[in-house]
């Protein structure tokens, strides 16, 4: 409890940038039809592929002789961009069907 | 007041003028009324039940002697007018433009006389307005003829034993009984087409789900929305414009009038011909002498293969309703008229002044 | 950081927002896909190459080749896979966002000096790795289910509160590691196994149909790891980016579970009572798929043929005037729409006639059987109503059934069959119809007033 | 195989078993057939029509001479009886169970009958369902001919002239003419209710938009969808649950029947004298003895302002549909027990089996 | 900040979107508001009371005092004042924000060491004040002009022009200022007074019925100084309250445009061409008010009687089935729903009859004129369909109108009354109607079918 | 141009959360009936009266001898409460006609 304390005060700001994407997301969502729910799911799943940022970074922080950090980064970046690139091209296949007609 | 019912001789006809439920009214209001024996009979009304509603029953004679107001639906006949006195005020449909000898026995008896027909076509009149009131009626009941006289039935049907294509009815003149057939013949599932000179019609006619055959009416024109005398020409084009319809149709109604003139003849012998075999036609028109060049009053003939019947009585044919709605027109038109129980004789008044045909043995309108 | 590379991400998450925005109306989804998507790879490419490190170059080439390897992998299981794999690539490629996630978690480990480091990082980067964990292993889990290669389904009683406890040994031994300021790799990969195992556990009962859900629920925890992520890094776009996910997919999950009529809470541990599968489902024909309104509108919404089968329930639910209103629709939305009328349909010879004739429909949008049969093959949706032995297929298959020998509307030839009725009862024959196993057909159950007027009122939002 | 189809010699009766383009199809498939001349006439078929089919017409006795199959819609009669020879296949309605003369004239001889009218109510055999396509026509002909014979008008009507109630209609047998009746009396705008012994036609009246009266029926029960005859007890509950509708009713149509044996009555005259004056019966039954105890066959019986029309005939009022429909079972019949234009005599086929009455001169059913 | 005040901030900015969202559906906007009340409230005594200023008692004092006043005043205006005057209060209102936010800024200017404070915090004061001026000044005149009290209205033809040079004058020289840390009140107060004209000139032009939609922009603009002025202070709730009001007001500003039919340029910049007024308003007869189908729905909604009075336009526009789902639907939210027919409405005698029991209205439904004329007393709405000359008081109060002496339905008895037809067109007997430019009267045009199907989706919805 | 980007790169978060801030208003009166657009432009009047916390600490940074800032805050503070107070209220009242029946 303390901590979270400690860390709302520290971290103010981030935390209404926490609480205000939750209602985004929440808002954005809220009311859609089944029929998108799994290519939602799906574009969804590839934003969650932005963990590769990350994995970016920890390469690039990287001494390139440390070997176990290059290699798990190497792996991270492989598996993060697979979801991206994997997610959002099967949403794409997925929304197919709705191309406009005439 | 004391106001007569008279009961109607003309031939088929089984209206009666006031219905018991009228009569009742009009004697809470103060009225007497005295009705001919048995003149609800054919309408379902008792002579007990006028008893209880307050009027005397008697004999025509009776009727005449004692009461000052006489009301009847069909024009007075030579009997009626035997009685007739000059204190008498008599009330019906005269029609008194195609009845020139009826007015004229009627102001030689120095008597005053009321047409109902002759009511003008305005909103507050509506409600006296007996021309709509049988009208109406006479659209229903002609389609319930027509169906009755097919043999077809009026509907789609996808069945088992095979489709049954739906009929076709062509309905000439959408005035209030052109208006009520459509309905009719629609809801019981017909194709409906209709066809009038007056092109307002066209929205009306499509308000009630028939498809309106527009002639092109250039040069014709309505007066008080009543249609006028159709030109030679028109009469040519409408024939090219429905002809396609009506060698189609299974059921044709023709309801086309032109106030105070012979209907319009429109559909020929000729025309006849063509039609499908055993399609009927029912010529509501007939009473003005037809629309259709074949018809007969009160006849069904047959022409290659085509049943036509002529008749205008088919408000007769549902005579309780056509009663009552008469008898409340009828009520109307007299609380109009009166006040305190007497006359107002207000002839600036445009319905009493249309309405009023002879004063006191004079001839008013022609 | 860079100023410019801030703006970039500014950028990156705002696409988020609109990409996730559009993915919710049919129309505009495609684009919000590639809007994300382009969002991304702006987000990638800054990531890359704007920053002020020197950074040798054989880790720019590592950079490279993993990103191209990657790249190449994903996009091609992406187009080659079947349309009806889909979920299950779903969850694969979520489970490889995880166990990057996870991934990060153990570096950063391994680079911080764990007892000078504040609590809150050690938090996060323990939260990384074992949300990272979790959903690394359940997506792989949820993806062996769906792909058939995973079976067995685990029927201890008490099995929801062993695994509640061991989740909650795992979170207890990471808050201890962090209140500890302990730097233990042992620890630390006891936490990543808890986080392995406890993602096993949690998908392994639940049950194939309910796998989507679990998906969703798994991406949206993806989703967190990803802003954990980014709150040790300082990192806006994956900050944001992860929570969108992570409260959208909440969101999503939800809807989901609305859409097949459970709660959240039956799906995750109600397991073990709802083995026996929805209601109803004959044993020898197979199972029954059902779909909502809004499935259907945006099918028909979307086709050029539809033909309406129009059966007794119609005239129960006195539902022909809505129907109508539904053809008129489609008909304004440039569907080419036509009724198919059975002889039999109904209960009386031309009940259809009579009924559709009341809401005016025209009578040339009426097609008799023989005349209609030849279309369904070109058909792309068929929308029966009501009926039920008048597109019973064992009509012709079944001569024993005692309708065999009867002519019937061949709605099997279109491309998609949706059949409303209340329930799986039977109709006037009493007799099952195969029908609605069929893997074309999807049951749209409920009133035929009611699921019609919804149809429409769906259609009129699009 | 040659086909022979007789002019309807019943009374009123305006049908035809064949029409012109059932008679094309037949002939396409390669039958040969053979017409009585003027068969068609009173279904608007003309001779002409038969012939251009390709058809032969010929007198009685040549069609009879022509051919092995003779097809009519009623039973046939003495003067046909007379003319058929042991080679004949007869088809045509023959209500072996209330024939049993008939039945056996036709198996001495010793010639062959199909019965029509014992068509297996199975849904294959729907196609071929005499019964039902022409129940369905007079179910809606008698809303039409009630309509006809009364003095009100159907719908409500709220007009300037007051407001017309609509017509209560009741409807006794919920079957195939019952509900082609609620629907026509429905769609006129009739304010309708209905009754049948079987409850599972309430939800079927309801579907087009009745009222249904229920009546507590436990104790009875319905065989293969058709009623069983009704106990006493029943009969008193149906009573007292409807005679409030009864009395109230404008017009009542009733179709009950139970298979086999004479029609119900539902309606005594007792409850007919409490009816409303001027309220119209039909009795569809009336040829089954009538569901009405006043009724009789084609005729109109006035009993106390109440009209009681007794037909059965109803069909032929629209005999251009009903010979359509009769003669598309017919074609499904013949092309259901033919192969190669030659019968299959499959008589473990359930259709076979149930209207094979007579065989090679042994009756089959009783 | 204290980590307290940091939570109640927090919570506050949350009620606030709560709040807001509930504000959107009339079931919830009650208690939204109030709880945005409370979050404010929570947020404006956390202000006073948590901190670790030294306070001398007299401020608390004065701050006390203020706050009653200021509480007492509102609440006694906000409860006096009539119904009708509801926007102009608004008005009124916002300006009074619009000045406080200037107020502070004059302030935090007198405070600030303009030229040793950072450009971004003096372009922030500037901000404050010169949007609270306009603010201020606009809603003062936009409140003079609702109030009747303010009535001249510019028309020079290059207004607009003059306006915007107007305005470019007063940001270039705020510019100026912050550019040149240039700490001189006097062009602060040229700034304000600025500020101020333009809010009034801003105004001045704009015709009265679009006062609305310029209330909401400035409100809009209020938000945003609120935010600015939370920059300042690096208080979040302000921020983001501000940024929530601005965002929602400028959305609420277009929508109520849409709503209007009109664009929002054209609202403030065509202040010059659209004098003219609607179209089709009768000079002698005063002017129509128009409305939409979802104000209708939530009316009819929460109203206990409706009465629907059908003309020929229903027919016409066969909408028959469309208003027996109305109905259906008023009925099954518990509304009493009865039709209205007068004797003579349509074309032919019982023309409503045969359209509505098509539709199969229940015949109970459908009550006569004379039995249904006493009932409109009691009627919270009337709905008139397509019908015209049976609801004109001409027919009771022109003996010169060729309908005099004509029964009508009384339906100027209910509490509102809404018609729908296409436009001002007259009906069968030629003739204008009163009845819609009554005050209780407003107009929902278009065709019946359209009208009825958007009240009935909108009912739907709620 | 430069101020602002200097802006955006010192003030990061706010940035994010203004620009947060701004969806989440705009998500949440998106599609509103008309009927409740006054109501709600009265509500978001109402809570435009934030401002007042402005007012506040002005006050209570105030020199209690710097009458011109305390004058100053004080009338800010109550025109700031009666947008507040005066808001809320006249917002609930216009909400009256949304009571439930029943
Ligand atoms: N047309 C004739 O002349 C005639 C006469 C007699 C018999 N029949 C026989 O009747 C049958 C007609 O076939 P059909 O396909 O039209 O009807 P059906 O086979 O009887 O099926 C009707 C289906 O409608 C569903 N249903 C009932 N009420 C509903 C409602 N309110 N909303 C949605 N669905 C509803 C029922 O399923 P749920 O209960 O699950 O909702 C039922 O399975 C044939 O077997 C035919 O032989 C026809
Ligand atoms: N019932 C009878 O027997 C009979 C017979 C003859 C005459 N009349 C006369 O007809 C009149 C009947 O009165 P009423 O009030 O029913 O009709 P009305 O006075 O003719 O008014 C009908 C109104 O409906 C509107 N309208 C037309 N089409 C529409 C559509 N698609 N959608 C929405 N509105 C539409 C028209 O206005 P917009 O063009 O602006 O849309 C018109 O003003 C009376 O004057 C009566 O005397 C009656
Ligand atoms: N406002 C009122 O008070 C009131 C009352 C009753 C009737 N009306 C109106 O009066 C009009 C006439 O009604 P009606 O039924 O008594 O008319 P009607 O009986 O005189 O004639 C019937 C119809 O025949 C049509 N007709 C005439 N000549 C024709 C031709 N050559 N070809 C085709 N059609 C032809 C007429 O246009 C009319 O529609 C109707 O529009 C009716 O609505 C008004
Ligand atoms: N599946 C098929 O192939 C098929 C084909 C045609 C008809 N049918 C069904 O067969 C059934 C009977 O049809 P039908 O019209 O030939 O029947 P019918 O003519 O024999 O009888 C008419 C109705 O009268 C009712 N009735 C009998 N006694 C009664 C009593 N005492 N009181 C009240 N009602 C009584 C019957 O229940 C029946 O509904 C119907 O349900 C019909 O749908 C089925």
């Amino acid at each position: 409890m303390e901590n979270l304390i400690e860390f709302i005060s520290s971290n103010l700001q981030i935390v209404y940038i926490i609480i205000l994407a939750t209602f985004v997301g929440v808002e954005l969502i809220k009311s859609i039809p089944a029929v998108l729910h799994t290519p939602l799911m799906s574009g969804a799943n590839a934003l969650s592929g932005v963990v590769i940022v990350g994995a970016i970074l920890v390469m690039l922080h990287s001494d390139p002789t440390d070997y176990l950090a290059l290699s798990l980064g190497f792996v991270a970046v492989v598996l993060g961009i697979l979801n991206v690139v994997g997610g959002f091209a099967v949403t794409n296949r997925m929304l197919e069907m709705f191309k406009k007609k005439k | 007041m004391k106001i007569g019912v008279l009961k109607e001789s003309q031939n088929g006809e089984k209206r009666v003028a006031l219905s018991p439920f009228i009569t009742k009214k009009l004697v809470e209001k103060g009225f007497e009324i005295f009705v001919e024996k048995s003149a609800g009979e054919n309408s379902l009304y008792r002579d007990s039940d006028y008893k209880e509603a307050g009027a005397s029953l008697s004999t025509k004679e009776d009727v005449f002697k004692s009461a000052q107001v006489l009301i009847k639906i069909n024009p007075f006949d030579d009997e009626d007018l035997k009685l007739v006195q000059s204190h008498h005020i008599l009330m019906s449909q005269l029609y008194h433009k195609s009845n020139p000898e009826l007015i004229k026995a009627i102001s030689e008896k120095g008597a005053t006389a009321f047409s109902l027909d002759a009511m003008p076509r305005i909103s507050r009149a509506q409600d006296m307005d007996v021309l709509s009131s049988q009208n109406n009626l006479a659209g229903y009941k002609a389609v319930i003829l027509g169906a009755y006289e097919m043999t077809k039935i009026f509907p789609l049907m996808m069945t088992a034993a095979g489709t049954i294509t739906p009929s076709r009815v062509l309905i000439y003149g959408v005035g209030v009984a052109g208006l009520q057939a459509i309905a009719t013949a629609k809801r019981l599932g017909a194709v409906v087409e209709a066809t009038d000179i007056r092109s307002e019609t066209k929205e009306q006619a499509e308000s009630l789900g028939a498809k309106f055959i527009s002639v092109d009416n250039t040069g014709e024109a309505s007066e008080g929305g009543y249609a006028k005398e159709a030109s030679e020409d028109y009469q040519k084009r409408q024939k090219e414009a429905v002809n396609e319809s009506l060698f189609k149709a299974d059921l044709v109604i023709t309801t086309a009038n032109v106030p105070g003139r012979k209907a319009p003849v429109l559909i020929t012998e000729e025309q006849v011909k063509q039609m499908k075999n055993g399609a009927v036609i029912i010529d509501l028109a007939a009473a003005q002498g037809g629309n259709c060049e074949v018809s007969k009053l009160n006849e069904k003939v047959i022409v290659s293969g085509v049943k036509v019947i002529g008749t205008s009585v088919a408000p007769e044919s549902v005579s309780t309703n056509a009663s009552e709605l008469y008898a409340k027109n009828i009520y109307n038109f007299i609380v109009h008229l009166t006040e305190n129980l007497k006359f107002k004789w207000d002839l600036e008044e445009e319905i009493t002044n249309e309405t009023l045909i002879v004063q006191d043995g004079v001839q008013r309108k022609k | 950081m860079s100023v410019t590379l801030s703006i970039i991400y500014l950028i990156a998450t705002v696409t988020f927002v609109f990409g996730l925005k559009r993915l919710g109306h049919p129309d505009t989804a495609k684009s919000g896909n590639l809007i994300a998507a382009a969002g991304m790879g702006i987000a990638i490419i800054g990531t890359i190459f704007i920053h002020d490190l020197e950074v040798p170059t054989i880790i720019y080439v590592l950079i490279g080749i993993a990103i191209l390897v990657g790249t190449i992998i994903g996009w091609l299981i992406a187009i080659k896979v079947e349309m009806t794999k889909m979920p299950e690539l779903v969850s694969l490629f979520n489970g490889f966002g995880g166990a990057s996630a996870a991934l990060i978690g153990i570096v950063e480990f391994g680079n911080a000096d764990i007892s000078a480091t504040s609590a809150s990082v050690v938090a996060t980067i323990l939260a990384a790795i074992i949300i990272g964990a979790i959903t690394f292993s359940g997506s792989l889990m949820a993806f062996g289910k769906l792909n058939g290669s995973v079976k067995s389904v685990i029927k201890i009683p008490q099995y929801n509160i062993v695994n509640n406890l061991f989740i909650v040994g795992v979170v207890v031994l990471a808050v201890y590691m962090v209140a500890g300021g302990i730097d233990s790799s042992l620890l630390l990969y006891a936490l990543l196994a808890g986080g392995l195992v406890y993602g096993i556990l949690f998908v392994m009962p639940i049950g194939g149909a309910d796998m989507p859900v679990v998906i969703s629920l798994l991406n949206s925890l993806t989703g967190i790891a990803a802003a954990i992520t980014g709150v040790l890094y300082d990192n806006m776009v994956m900050l944001v980016g992860g929570i969108l996910v992570g409260s959208a997919g909440i969101i999503l999950t939800v809807a989901m579970c609305v859409a097949m009529n459970r709660t959240l809470a039956s799906v995750i541990f109600g397991s073990f009572t709802a083995t026996a599968g929805p209601e109803g489902v004959n044993k020898t024909m197979g199972s029954i798929k059902s779909t909502t309104a809004s499935d259907t509108a945006i099918m028909m919404n979307y086709a050029t043929n539809v033909i309406i089968v129009p059966g007794y329930g119609l005239a129960v639910a006195q539902a022909q005037h809505v129907i109508h209103e539904l053809e008129e629709l489609l008909t304004k939305k440039g569907v080419n729409v036509k009724y198919a009328i059975h002889p039999v349909a109904g209960r009386m010879p031309g009940h259809m006639n009579v009924l559709l004739a009341e809401s005016n429909v025209e009578y040339d949008m009426l097609v008799e059987m023989e005349d209609i049969n030849p279309q369904f093959n070109n058909t792309d949706v068929v929308l029966v109503v009501g009926a039920n032995d008048v597109v019973n297929p064992a009509a012709h298959n079944d001569p024993s059934s005692p309708i065999y020998g009867m002519p019937i509307l061949d709605v099997e030839n279109s491309k998609h069959i949706v059949v409303n009725k209340r329930s799986m009862n039977v109709g006037y024959a009493g007799i099952d119809n195969e029908l609605f196993y069929n893997a074309k057909t999807a049951m749209l159950f409920g009133d035929a007033k009611k699921v019609l007027t919804d149809l429409v009122s769906e259609l009129k939002n699009m």
